[in-house]
C-alpha cells in the first residue's frame, strides 16, 4: 500500500514504444486513412504488433488486465491518429461492461470474440437497462460489418444486444473516418442477457469508456500542442518566432497542464479500477473525462489557432484534430450522463487520498 | 439609445431571410458536401444580380459605403454600418459561406469607398451598379510570409513611367479568383515597414496576376478562399488606391488606410459568428422543444439552461458589433470598440456551438451533418480579418498605451 | 425608430460628471467608508449632489425615469466607491417593484419615501409571492435603521412588506460595509400588498435590481483594471514593464471587452425597459447581469494579480474590489435566480433585434 | 503506480485533522475576525510542541527533509514528498492561514536540507528536534523591487574578513518576525544577476536585521507575513548556505539551489489550495443535505452538478499535486510538474469556492463568515511562492524551449 503515481517501468516502456508507433507509422498514414475509412495495412499492422488490446481485457477473460497500460498506450497511439482507434482498439470501451457482466462465460467469450479482430464490440451508455427494449442507436461503429454483438451500460446494469440483423446506416460525421462511418440504429434491442447491478458496478461499465475516450482525447489534443509547438518555434510574426510571443506562449503552457491534468485523472481513474475500488475508480473516470472534455477542445482550438489561417486548411492536420475532438467529446453519452452520474453520488462521494 | 427596428432594417432583414432560406443555406450544405466553392456561373449568382442584390444588402455596393454619403445614421434611423451588421447576421445565420459568396465589392469596397480618389470609386464601385452580370471584389493583403503582422508585407510595387510594377505573392483572399478587381497591399520600400505600403487596384486580366490555388478549407466551403502570384504585373498609375496625394501626407498612410478598413469591416466579420451561433442555438432549441421528451425532466432543465447560456453569448455579441458599427455610424473613432466585438463574439460563438453539441449529443449530431458543420464554420472567424491574438494587441494598446503594448 | 446605442449627449456628460466624482471624492474616502461602516459626509454630498437617484423612479412616481441613464450613473460612481451605493442609491434595485406595482398610489408613496432619504426600500427575490409569509432574509440593509418597507419580487408577482418590527442582525459581510452591514430577518412577512402579476411584469420587478448590480460590478471592475493599468505601466519586471509582457496585456484586454460586454448588455436591456418591452428587457438584463458578474470576478481577479503580493494587502484598493464583486454576485439571487428565469423562457425567448 | 492510502500516511493525516479540527480553524477564525496572527506565545505552539509536532507533520523537520533521506519512497510506501503534500492539504483545509504558523522549518527547511553542509543540517535543521519550545524559521527571497523577478533582487552581500555583511530589504516572508533564523537571499553583485546569488542564514537576534512591519493582508491572516530590513547585518562564514564551495562550481549554483527549492515546495503550497476548496466543497455539500429542501428539486439537482464540478477540481488538483511530490520522491527532476501543479490548482480552487457561494447563495455566505473567508484566503496561493504567471513562464520555457521562451 503506497501512494505514488509513477508509472510502473514496464508502462513507461510502453508508452516509449506506443509514441515511436504513432510516430512513425499512424500520423504519416492518418490522412489517407481519412480519405480510405480505413487504417492502411502498415498503420493497423503497427498498432496489432504493439499488442496492447488485451491490455482492456479481465484476466478471467483471458487478457492482461492492465487499465492504466491500456490507457497509456491508447492516448500514445492517439497521438498518431485516432481515426481508426474505436475500430482497432477492441475491445476498448466495451471492456468496462466486460469487468462487471455477472455471466463471466459470457463475457469470455465476447471478449475472445473481440480479440479474434473478427467481430467487435459497440458500446452504448443508456439510462435503465430495461429501455434496451425501446431501442437506441450507437454511432461510429467501426468498419462497415455488423458487430457481433453490442454491449450495453446504463445507470443501473448492463445488457448484452444480439447484433444479427441490425440495421447499419452511414453516419455523418466530421471526424474518426478512418474508423468507419457507419451507425447502428438498434430499433427494438434485442437483449441477449440484461443484468441489474449496483450502482458501483454499473459505474465501472460506464466509466471505462469514459477512459477510452479520454485517453484518445487527451491523445489528439497532445498532438495538437506538439505541432503547434514545432509551428510556433519556427514561424516568425512581429519579429518573434510565434511563441516567442509571451501570450501565446503561456496558452500553451496552460494548455499542456489540462492535458497533464486530464492525464493524471485518467491514470488514476484506471488505476483504482484495476485495484477493484470500483466507486474511486468510477467517480474518478467520469471527472477526468469532463477534465479530458475541456483539454481536448482547448488544446485542438489552439492547435489551429497558432498557425492562422494555415491551420484552418487541410495542408496542415490541425484541422483534423480540431474536428476529431469535437466529435470524440460527444461520445458515450457525451457531458450528459457525465454529469447524471456524478450529480448522483455528489452528496457521498468517494475521496480515497483524503483518508 | 434607441434599440427599436425601423422599418427599412426589418424589410432589409426580412429580405436576406427569404434569400437565406431559400438558397444561401442549401448552396452551404452542398458547398459542403462537394468540398468546393459554388461556382462563379451558377444561376444563383445571375438570379441575384437581375434582382438588384449587387447594389443593396450585405457585401453589396450599399454595404460598401455606397457611393455617396447620405445614408449614414442620424440618430433617426438605424445608420447604414448598423443595418449592414444586422443583415450580415441574418446572412451568416443561413450559411456563411454561402453568404460571403454574394456577388458585390465585399471586402474590396471599403478600402475604396475610404481611400479612393471620387474618379476610382466611380469607376471601381460604380461597375457594381448594374444587374447585368455578377460581379465581386476581393481584398488581398495576407502573403504566405505575413498574416497578422501585416506590417511585413513583401509584395514589392515598383513605379515605372506611368505604371505600376508589382511582384509576389498574396493568400487566403476571399472570391480573389473571380473577382473582377482585387485591392492588394504592397510595399515600395519593404525597409520602411508600414510607411511604404500603398493599396493598387488590380483588374481581372492584368497579365502577371495569376490564381495559385483555391484552399481546401476545414469550412465555410462555399467561396473560394485563394492565393494568387503578382508576376511583374503592371497596373496603371490611376489604380493607385487614392493617387500618390494620399500616400504624401502624414506617415503611414496606407497602412493607416488598411487599419481604417479593418475598423469598418470588424464588426461585420465579427457579427457572421454571432449569426452561425444562433443558426446553432436555433437548432438545438428546436431538438430540446421536439425530441427532448419532458418526462427526462433534469435533461431537458440542463439544455434549456444551456440554451440560455448560448443565447448570452449571442445577444452580449451582437450588440458588441452594433455598438462598433453605431460609432462608425456617428463617425466617432472605433478603433478599439471594433477590434472588441471581433475579439469577443468568434471564441464565444465557437463555445456557444460546442454546448449546441452537448445539448444534441452524439446522435442527435450525427442525424444530419449541420450542427458539426457549424462547429468547423465558425473558427474561421476566429481567424480571418484579424485572429483573436491581433485584436487582443489592438485593444491592449488602447487601454494600456502603445507606449508600453508593442 | 431606428438601432442607435450610443449614448445621448445629456447621458454622456452625466456619465463623466459622475466618473469625476467618483474619481475626485468617493474613491479617496472608500477606505474610510469601509472602516466606519458608512460614507463621509463630502461623499453623501457629491453623491447627493448629481441628483441621479430620480433617474430609476417611474414618472408617475415623482421621478426622472430614465433607465439608461441610471445605470450609467451608478456604474460611474461605483468606480469611485461601490460600498456605500446600495446604501444610497435609493431606491436603485427597488425600482423594479414600484414600475409595476398595480397600486400606482402605493408605488407613489413608496418613491417619494424613498428619495426623501428618510427611509429606503429593501429588495428580495422570492420565488413564489405566496412564499412572502414563510419569511425570507434581506441581507444588506444599509444603514442600521430598520426601513420603512420592503418590497420583494416573486417569478409570479410582487410584494411590500412592513419594515416595523423586523428584526436586524449584524452581518457577516466581506464587503460593501460602508452600506451599514445588518441583515434583516423577517420571520412572519407581514405583507402589506400583495399582487400577482404576468410572468414579464414579474420579471421587470427582478430585473431592475440585476441592472443595478451588474452595474455596480461593472464599475468595481473597471475600477480594478484601471489600477491595475496604472500600476502595470511603472512596474518593473523581467526588464519590461508588468503590462509590457505580452500574456499581462491580453488578460487586460481581455478582462476590458467582458465588461465592455457586460456594460453594453446592461444598457441596452435599460433602454429596453424604460421603453416599456417588458419581456424583451428583463430577458437581456438577466443575461447581462450574468455577464456582468463573469466580468467583475474577473476583473477584480485580474485586478489583484497584477499586482502580485501587493495585490493582496490594505495598501492598495486592489483586494476590496476583490472582496466586493464577490459579495455582489451573490445579491439580488445571484445566479440561480437568474438561471431559473432564464430556463423558464429559453424555448421561446425574445430576439427583438432579429425581426 | 498505486493509489492506497498505507496505514502511517492514514495515521499522518489523521493526526492533523483531529488538530485541525480542534485548533486550527478555531485560531485561524479568530485571527481573520482579529486581523492579526496568533502571537508567538499562544499556549497552542507550546501544547505542540511537548507533542512533538515540530518534528513531523507539515512544516515541520520531517516535511523538511529530515536530518537524513531514509523516508524517501520506495515504491511500497508512500514517499515523504507525496505524504507531505496529502498531509499539508488536510492541514490546510481545516485553516490554511492556521498551518503555516506550525512552528518548523517551514519554508526555511528545504534550502537548508538541500543546499546546506552536513554542520549546516545539524546546527540548523537539528535545533528543530526538541520538545522545549516553539521554534520557526522563515524564507526570505521577494524584495520591494524584485517580486517574480527573482534575479533582480538588490540585497547585497559584502565579504569581510570571517563574515559576510548583509544590506538590504525583504517583504513577504512568513514567519519572519518570530523565526530563530532566515534564508537570506542576497547577491554579491547586482550586475551579476542569478549568477551573483548567495544564500545566509540569518539568526534571530543579528544586529543590523529588523523587522519593519506585519502586513495587513486580506486573508490567511493567522500567519504573519513580514517585511524585515538588514541594516549592515553582519552573519558569519559559516551561515553562508552550502559554504564557498556550492557555489564555486557551475554558474548560477545559488539561483539554482532556490530553483531547486521552490521545486520541492511548490506541491505542497499548490496543495493548500486544494485543501481550501475542499473546505469550501464541505460546508456548500453540507449545505446542500441539510438545507436545500427536496421539493426545490431544480435547484438541488443543479446544486449537486455543481459540487460534482468543485470536486472535479478538488481531485484534479490534487493528483498534480501528488504526482509532483512523487517524482521528488522518486528522484526525478520535476520542475514542469510542480510548476503545472502550481499553475493549476490555485485559480481552479478560486473558482471551486466562488461555485460554493453561489450554492450558498447570499444567505448562506452571510450567515457565517466561513465561506467569504475561504474566498480572501484561497486568492494568496495564486500569488506567493511563484505567480500564475511565473509557472506559465517556467512549463512554456520546458515544453517550447528557453531559446524562444525568455
Amino acid at each position: 500500500m503506497a501512494i505514488d503515481t509513477n508509472l510502473a517501468e514496464e508502462v513507461a516502456e510502453l508508452e516509449v514504444h506506443a509514441r515511436a508507433a504513432a510516430r512513425d507509422v499512424l500520423a504519416s498514414g492518418a490522412e489517407g486513412a481519412e480519405r480510405a475509412h480505413a487504417w492502411s495495412e502498415p498503420m493497423a499492422r503497427a498498432f496489432a504488433e504493439l499488442g496492447t488490446r488485451g491490455l482492456w481485457v479481465p484476466a478471467d477473460c483471458g487478457g492482461d488486465d492492465d487499465l492504466v497500460a491500456a490507457v497509456v498506450a491508447v492516448e500514445a497511439f492517439a497521438t498518431g491518429d485516432a481515426g481508426g482507434l474505436l475500430g482497432a482498439d477492441r475491445p476498448g470501451p466495451a471492456a468496462g461492461v466486460l469487468r462487471v457482466l455477472p455471466d463471466r462465460g459470457r463475457a469470455r467469450a465476447l471478449a475472445e470474440a473481440a480479440l479474434d479482430g473478427g467481430t467487435m464490440l459497440a458500446t452504448a451508455l443508456i439510462d435503465a437497462v430495461d429501455d434496451v427494449a425501446a431501442g437506441f442507436r450507437v454511432p461510429w461503429a467501426p468498419g462497415v460489418e455488423v458487430p457481433h454483438a453490442l454491449v450495453v451500460a446504463a445507470t443501473d446494469g448492463v445488457a448484452v444486444v444480439d447484433g444479427g440483423g441490425l440495421a447499419a446506416e452511414p453516419a455523418s460525421a466530421s471526424a474518426l473516418w478512418a474508423s468507419g462511418g457507419v451507425a447502428l440504429q438498434v430499433v427494438d434491442g434485442d437483449a441477449i442477457a440484461r443484468h441489474p447491478l449496483d450502482a458501483d458496478d454499473a459505474l465501472v461499465a460506464r466509466a471505462v469508456p469514459r477512459l477510452w475516450a479520454g485517453a484518445v482525447l487527451c491523445g489528439v489534443g497532445q498532438a495538437a500542442v506538439d505541432y503547434a509547438v514545432a509551428y510556433g518555434r519556427e514561424r516568425i510574426v512581429f519579429g518573434l518566432p510565434v511563441l516567442g510571443h509571451q501570450a501565446n506562449a503561456f496558452d500553451v503552457a496552460w494548455a499542456t497542464a489540462t492535458l497533464e491534468a486530464a492525464r493524471t485523472g485518467l491514470r488514476a481513474a484506471a488505476c483504482h479500477l484495476a485495484a477493484g475500488r470500483a466507486a474511486d475508480g468510477g467517480w474518478l473516470a467520469t471527472l477526468a473525462w469532463l477534465e479530458a472534455r475541456d483539454a481536448g477542445l482547448r488544446a485542438t482550438d489552439l492547435g489551429v489557432q497558432m498557425l492562422g489561417g494555415h491551420g484552418y486548411i487541410h495542408d496542415h492536420p490541425a484541422q483534423r484534430w480540431y474536428r476529431e475532438a469535437r466529435m470524440l467529446v460527444l461520445l458515450f453519452g457525451g457531458a450528459d450522463a457525465a454529469l447524471d452520474d456524478l450529480a448522483d453520488r455528489a452528496l457521498d462521494a468517494p475521496d480515497p487520498l483524503v483518508a | 439609445m434607441e434599440l427599436e427596428l425601423d422599418r427599412s432594417t426589418r424589410e432589409a432583414i426580412e429580405t436576406i431571410r427569404g434569400l437565406g432560406r431559400e438558397h444561401l443555406r442549401p448552396l452551404g450544405m452542398e458547398a459542403d458536401r462537394l468540398e468546393r466553392p459554388i461556382p462563379p456561373d451558377h444561376e444563383f449568382f445571375q438570379m441575384l444580380v437581375r434582382a438588384g442584390y449587387m447594389e443593396r444588402g450585405p457585401r453589396s455596393l450599399d454595404a460598401a459605403g455606397g457611393l455617396d454619403d447620405a445614408a449614414a445614421g442620424d440618430g433617426r434611423r438605424t445608420g447604414r454600418a448598423v443595418r449592414n451588421v444586422l443583415v450580415s447576421e441574418e446572412g451568416a445565420y443561413w450559411d456563411r459561406g454561402a453568404l460571403v459568396t454574394l456577388p458585390g465589392p465585399g471586402l474590396g469596397g471599403p478600402p475604396v469607398a475610404s481611400m479612393g480618389t471620387p474618379e476610382q470609386k466611380a469607376r471601381f464601385l460604380g461597375m457594381f451598379a448594374t444587374r447585368e452580370r455578377p460581379l465581386w471584389a476581393a481584398f488581398a493583403m495576407t502573403e504566405p510570409g505575413a498574416g497578422s503582422d501585416v506590417a511585413r508585407i513583401q509584395t514589392r510595387a515598383r513605379e515605372d513611367g506611368d505604371e505600376w510594377v508589382l511582384t509576389g505573392q498574396k493568400m487566403f483572399s476571399s472570391n480573389s479568383a473571380r473577382a473582377a478587381w482585387v485591392v492588394v497591399w504592397a510595399t515600395v520600400d519593404p525597409d520602411a515597414g508600414r510607411n511604404g505600403h500603398r493599396a493598387f487596384v488590380v483588374e481581372r486580366g492584368t497579365p502577371g496576376f495569376e490564381v495559385l490555388r483555391v484552399e481546401h478549407k476545414m469550412g465555410v466551403r462555399a467561396y473560394e478562399t485563394a492565393s494568387f502570384a503578382l508576376d511583374d504585373c503592371r497596373v496603371p498609375a490611376a489604380n493607385l488606391l487614392g493617387g500618390e496625394a494620399y500616400y504624401a501626407g502624414r506617415a503611414n498612410r496606407g497602412f493607416g488606410g488598411a487599419m481604417a478598413t479593418f475598423n469598418a469591416t470588424r464588426p461585420v466579420v465579427a457579427v457572421h459568428a454571432v449569426g452561425i451561433a444562433r443558426a446553432a442555438h436555433d437548432h438545438a432549441r428546436d431538438f430540446v422543444r421536439d425530441e427532448v421528451p419532458s418526462h427526462a425532466a433534469r435533461r431537458r432543465r440542463r439544455a434549456l439552461e444551456r440554451l440560455a447560456d448560448i443565447r448570452r453569448g449571442i445577444e452580449i455579441g451582437r450588440l458588441l458589433c452594433v455598438h462598433a458599427a453605431a460609432l462608425v455610424d456617428a463617425g466617432t473613432p472605433n478603433g478599439r470598440e471594433a477590434a472588441t466585438a471581433k475579439m469577443y463574439a468568434p471564441p464565444i460563438a465557437r463555445r456557444a456551438i460546442e454546448t449546441a453539441a452537448d445539448i444534441l449529443g452524439e446522435v442527435g449530431v450525427l442525424r444530419d451533418r449541420y450542427l458539426e458543420k457549424l462547429v468547423r464554420d465558425v473558427k474561421m472567424l476566429d481567424i480571418g480579418e484579424g485572429t483573436q491574438q491581433v485584436q487582443r494587441r489592438i485593444v491592449a494598446r488602447h487601454v494600456i498605451g502603445s507606449d508600453i503594448v508593442r
